[in-house]
């Protein structure tokens, strides 16, 4: 996971967090990939066994940390590899990104979703549209308390 | 008032005597303000019990922990006193099945709310408190400075002001009559929707303003009663290493915001971790927003009913919205 | 040399300050911004509003031994020779500026006599705490203000105990007469342009005479260390005094006298340091072994370590000194109200029957 | 050790690992500093916090003797995360080391006698320091018997020395929990062979170390045999960070075992309050 870059100049590159279930997501990315289909290169890949694996602690430190967008991808519900994995998931993400904006982050940052391996196009699109959702969002600050009011008056 | 209940306190808990081999309560503390819970295992303590606006602390944090090293011979049971949100933890870990409801004893304390301790030093200033009285619904605060008299509704904690269950949910014996509820469920998230309504800027300047104070003394963690893996915790494992032990911002941020998601579906509102922080970070609130966000979402309120299980813990195929 | 006792008016207090600040870094007790009752000791900036009627929440403890602070730096570099390999140079952290703690307690100050035998009485010696204490100067302020919690007199201190600090001061109704206490003192002196007035000395010393005569606290700790190894194995004692103790680190956090500390390094990249964070014996992996073994594995035996290590442990090992300065924050700021002076007082006497 | 900054190590290098077991390794480690390396002195017993910059600090024995000085010997079980990452490490790579730490053995006080090691595991590092530091002052010691146990044979250390022990006149007795194939040696736990072999308590010191549940037990067979609690050396292990005093954690009572210890005599032990 990346730390924020203290240098605005950095920021023209964006730094996606990826976590992609083994089974179908990553599947589809690849899909993607051999079929050529032109797609934002600001994704970073982690591959997870199911999005059943996603703690939310993944997210929340990314984001914390200054990542600029996190998108969690997996089978379609009543697809899982696993049966049930992603049905506990979907609850967790969403109260997630529910809780995000409380806290003060933009919940605009974290999106979730659900692609197949046989689906090169819509991971393209899905990957595209999110990309450009987070460059219109601009750099995230992160929780680095630079920001914030001194403690102490 | 505060002494006839203690009497049947004192008198419920005498009947119940003979069945239990520990019982869970409240007892005077270093001074008149302070309340420290007390574990009875012999029939001559009981006296020692008390019931009065002090006794702050959900005793529900020890069940879990009272359950495990228990070996429940000749049937004897846990005793534990519990006031109405004290009650829900309770629920709330049977719904979890970290505790079993057949072995313990629930002395229910009907509830008219607790005192805040912060808000009376707020209100004596820097003069020494003397002593407090609670007559009904009036409180006299004698200080070096004078006495001063308020209604008791001023000094109630947070928790109590928005409380929806005075009575305990749960209970084999009351101890006083039932009271109403005060507010309704609208109401009680006031407080979340007052930092709804801050820029998402000022939201992050706001709790990165507050959480900065904190020491990671994980006070409240340790007090909250439905933190029950507290000695394998991510804010103090090195393997996996998810904090630094720096003091850093996004340290203290990360571990506040894990420590609720945790709680998500789970917290009962009960309040302690608030009220335990010695720097007074209102880490309430973070809760109580993902309880607002679990009611509206999955339509949960936690520690209500025991059959009920935790909404994160288990899921819906055929949910849509999400 | 400067010698003559000073005065601040009210008014003044924060021009003093500016003056002084220029010289030394300054720490004054502050309240926190949203938490008018939260209060800590803060570097003074100008304009600050120092809180000087309560007791800090968190004593100056941090000043000299900061809540986290390098050990050394180290930088993992590609050598020169073997262009494969990395090499490591180390660097120690940089020393200590000249600093003054303004207003703070007799209680507060008794704690770091207390931190002195341990970083600087050997065998080994912390050279990076006795550098810090060394630059470190205290105007510690006469204390009018106990509460229940409070117990400086039985420990051995006292709301005029000047051990330790280097200048005085007492509030009067007009403002704070400073008196120097040490030869370090002397700059600080010179720097406040205001002699106190005869009217003003006088004045002090009446407040000084009131707070002398207020005994704080009547626990009497003599015999302490032995009274705790009789009962050490009392577990029906620890379970009564302890049984509801929460594990939480507020007491050790809170502590002017606690100073047990964790280190880690933490690396990022190929920069990282050793750090050392305040840790709390009553933890439970304060003590846990790699090997999952535990010497004090719940909360009845960290207790008990705790309340040994203050009025037992400490005192066999230091000439009798008790770690402890009654200060009373443990108690006050404890979530279920423990009492470590109920502990001690009731160390003497019969092993108890379950009651 | 620095003596402004008693935290900071002294770096050395890694001249050779040896694996022993499955899971322990032995390192043997020179510092870089060549007048360090030279003017460096320790009693057999006292330890050494052992670093890889980045990820930690443990404590191990200085396993080699202070009689054989061209390198510094550790031997690290892998446990945690510390040990974990030395295990990675190769000849070359760099460590830092705190050395020396602790009290050690007093073995002034044994010469003259015979000696009895009894060793489990990686319990049978401390022992080997003082076991070749008397091989190498063998006149001044008597008798020496060394029992020494491990789960399997594959699990004990040293083996590649025990030719050189024996020939050194130790009686070495060699257990191992479980039947093996292939071995010849003893079978059954330490305490039982301790007891099979009984050896006299008189003007004898026995030096103990291993597991806790072992050590248990030997002390409880020692003491049948007529060992007085003067007789009976062990060494303790606790959880260390800063290893000089200060750190708070590694007391049992009043001591601290980086400090006072982690050599103990049973003596002083029964003096100390029972918090192990």
């Amino acid at each position: 996971m990346t730390q924020s870059h203290d240098n605005p100049a950095h920021k023209q590159a964006l730094t996606i967090v990826g976590f992609l279930c083994n089974w179908c997501s990553y599947g589809g990315a690849d899909t993607a990939g051999v079929c050529r289909f032109k797609q934002p290169t600001d994704l970073r890949i982690i591959r997870v066994p199911c999005t059943g694996r996603m703690d939310p602690l993944f997210i929340a430190r990314s984001l914390i940390l200054g990542a600029d967008g996190v998108l969690v991808s997996g089978c379609h519900p009543k697809d899982c590899h696993y049966a049930v994995g992603n049905l506990y998931a979907r609850r967790r993400l969403e109260v997630l990104k529910r809780m995000l904006p409380f806290m003060g982050i933009d919940g605009d940052r974290f999106r979730y979703t659900w692609v197949s391996a046989s689906e090169g196009q819509r991971w393209q699109q899905v990957v595209t549209e999110f990309s450009e959702q987070i460059r219109s969002l601009g750099p995230n600050p992160g929780v680095t308390g630079k920001s914030a009011a001194a403690a102490t008056a | 008032m505060n002494s006839d209940l203690r009497s049947e306190l004192h008198k419920k808990a005498e009947q119940a005597w003979p069945d239990l081999e520990l019982l869970i309560g409240w007892q005077a503390g270093y001074d008149d303000l302070h309340t420290t819970p007390v574990f009875i295992r012999d029939s001559a303590e009981i006296s020692k019990l008390i019931w009065n606006p002090w006794c702050t602390q959900n005793l529900a944090v020890y069940v879990a922990k009272h359950f495990a090293a228990s070996s429940g011979k000749d049937d004897k049971k846990i005793g534990v006193c519990v006031k109405g949100c004290d009650s829900r933890s309770l629920i709330a870990l049977l719904q979890e099945n970290l505790v079993a409801r057949e072995r313990f004893y629930i002395i229910g304390m009907p509830c008219k709310g607790i005192v805040d301790l912060r808000k009376l030093h707020a209100l004596s200033g820097a003069a020494r408190i003397l002593s407090v009285q609670v007559n009904a619904e009036q409180v006299a605060l004698k200080s070096a400075a004078g006495v001063l008299h308020f209604p008791l509704d001023e000094v109630l904690m947070r928790k109590c002001r928005r409380c929806r269950y005075p009575n305990p949910l749960i209970h084999d014996v009351l101890v006083g009559d039932p009271l109403t509820p005060r507010t309704d469920a609208h109401e009680a998230y006031n407080d979340v929707a007052a930092i709804e309504r801050l820029s998402l800027q000022e939201r992050l300047a706001f709790w990165q303003g507050e959480l900065d104070r904190c020491l990671r003394c994980y006070a409240c963690r340790n007090a909250c009663p439905l933190c029950v893996c507290q000695d394998r915790c991510i804010a103090e494992t090195r393997d996996p290493k998810w904090l630094t032990q720096y003091m850093h911002l996004p340290e203290k941020f990360m571990f506040h915001f894990i420590h609720a998601l945790h709680l998500a579906g789970r917290c009962t509102e009960c309040g302690e971790c608030e009220r335990v922080c010695p720097m007074e970070i209102p880490v309430a609130l973070i809760k109580e927003a993902l309880n607002k966000i679990t009611l509206e979402l999955l339509d949960f309120e936690a520690g209500l009913d025991p059959q009920r299980v935790p909404p994160l813990l288990t899921f819906d195929a055929g949910e849509t919205g999400i | 040399m400067d010698t003559a006792i000073k005065f601040i008016a009210f008014d003044q207090l924060n021009s003093a300050l500016d003056r002084i600040s220029e010289q030394l870094d300054v720490w004054v007790p502050v309240a926190s911004k949203d938490q008018k009752r939260v209060i800590q000791f803060a570097p003074y900036r100008p304009g600050m509003t120092l809180v000087l009627d309560h007791q800090t929440t968190l004593g100056p403890k941090q000043v000299v031994l900061p809540q986290v602070e390098a050990l050394f730096r180290f930088d993992y570099r590609k050598s020169a020779d073997e262009p494969s390999r990395q090499k490591v140079q180390l660097e120690d952290p940089h020393p200590p500026a000249p600093t003054l703690i303004f207003g703070a307690r007799p209680c507060d100050v008794k704690g770091f006599l207390v931190l002195d035998q341990v970083f600087s009485a050997g065998p080994f010696v912390d050279g990076i705490y006795a550098a810090r204490r060394e630059q470190t100067l205290f105007a510690t302020m006469v204390c009018g203000q106990q509460d229940s919690a409070c117990f400086c007199s039985s420990v051995g201190s006292g709301p005029t105990d000047r051990t330790g600090s280097d200048l005085w001061i007492t509030p009067i109704a007009a403002g704070y007469v400073v008196e120097a206490l040490s030869d370090r003192a002397h700059p600080v002196m010179a720097w406040l342009q205001e002699a106190a007035t005869e009217l003003h000395v006088a004045a002090a010393g009446k407040v000084q005479e009131e707070a002398a005569r207020q005994q704080v606290g009547n626990l009497a700790v003599d015999q302490c260390q032995q009274h705790f190894l009789q009962r050490f194995a009392d577990t029906n004692y620890w379970q009564e005094v302890a049984g509801q103790c929460l594990s939480c680190g507020i007491c050790t956090f809170v502590c002017p006298t606690c100073y047990c500390f964790s280190i880690t390094d933490e690396m990022k990249d190929k920069h990282g340091e050793r750090i050392r964070s305040w840790d709390s014996c009553m933890f439970f992996t304060y003590t846990l072994e790699a090997s999952g073994h535990n010497p004090r594995p719940s909360r009845l035996e960290r207790y008990r370590n705790r309340v040994g290590h203050k009025f037992s442990y400490f005192p066999e090992k230091y000439q009798g000194l008790i770690a402890c300065c009654g200060c009373g924050r443990c108690i006050r700021n404890c979530p279920v109200s423990i009492d470590i002076r109920k502990a001690v007082q009731n160390l003497q006497g019969q092993n108890h029957a379950c009651s | 050790m620095h003596a402004h900054n008693p935290y900071r190590p002294d770096l050395a290098s890694i001249r050779e690992v040896v694996q022993e077991t499955a899971n322990i390794k032995t390192l043997r480690v020179v510092f870089e500093d060549e007048s360090v390396m030279h003017n460096f002195s320790f009693r057999p017993g006292q330890v050494a916090q052992l670093s890889v910059f980045g990820v930690g600090e443990s404590t191990f024995v200085i396993n080699s003797p202070p009689t054989r000085r061209e390198y510094l010997q550790f031997s690290v079980m892998r446990v945690g995360e510390v040990t974990q990452r030395i295990h990675q490490l190769n000849a070359g790579d760099q460590v830092g080391v705190r050395a020396p730490l602790g009290n050690g053995f007093d073995y002034e006080n044994m010469q003259g006698k015979d000696i009895l090691f009894i060793g489990g595991g990686i319990g049978m590092a401390p022992l080997r320091t003082l076991l070749l530091f008397m091989l190498d002052k063998r006149e001044d010691y008597g008798d020496i018997m060394v029992i020494y146990g491990a789960r399997t044979p594959h699990d004990l250390c040293y083996q590649y020395e025990f030719d050189q022990w024996q020939k050194a006149n130790v009686n070495l007795v060699l257990t191992v929990d479980n039947e093996f194939p292939g071995w010849k040696e003893r079978v059954g736990f330490v305490p039982t062979v301790l007891s099979e072999e009984s050896p006299s308590p008189h003007n004898r010191v026995a030096i103990v170390c291993g597991p806790p549940i072992m050590i248990k037990f030997v002390l409880f067979g020692l003491k049948e045999q007529g060992f007085e609690d003067s007789q009976i050396i062990t060494t303790l292990e606790r959880r260390m960070k800063c290893g000089v005093g200060i750190c708070g954690r590694c007391n049992i009572g009043a001591k601290y075992v980086c400090v006072d210890g982690p050599v103990f005599s049973r003596q002083q032990l029964s003096e100390m309050v029972n918090e192990l």
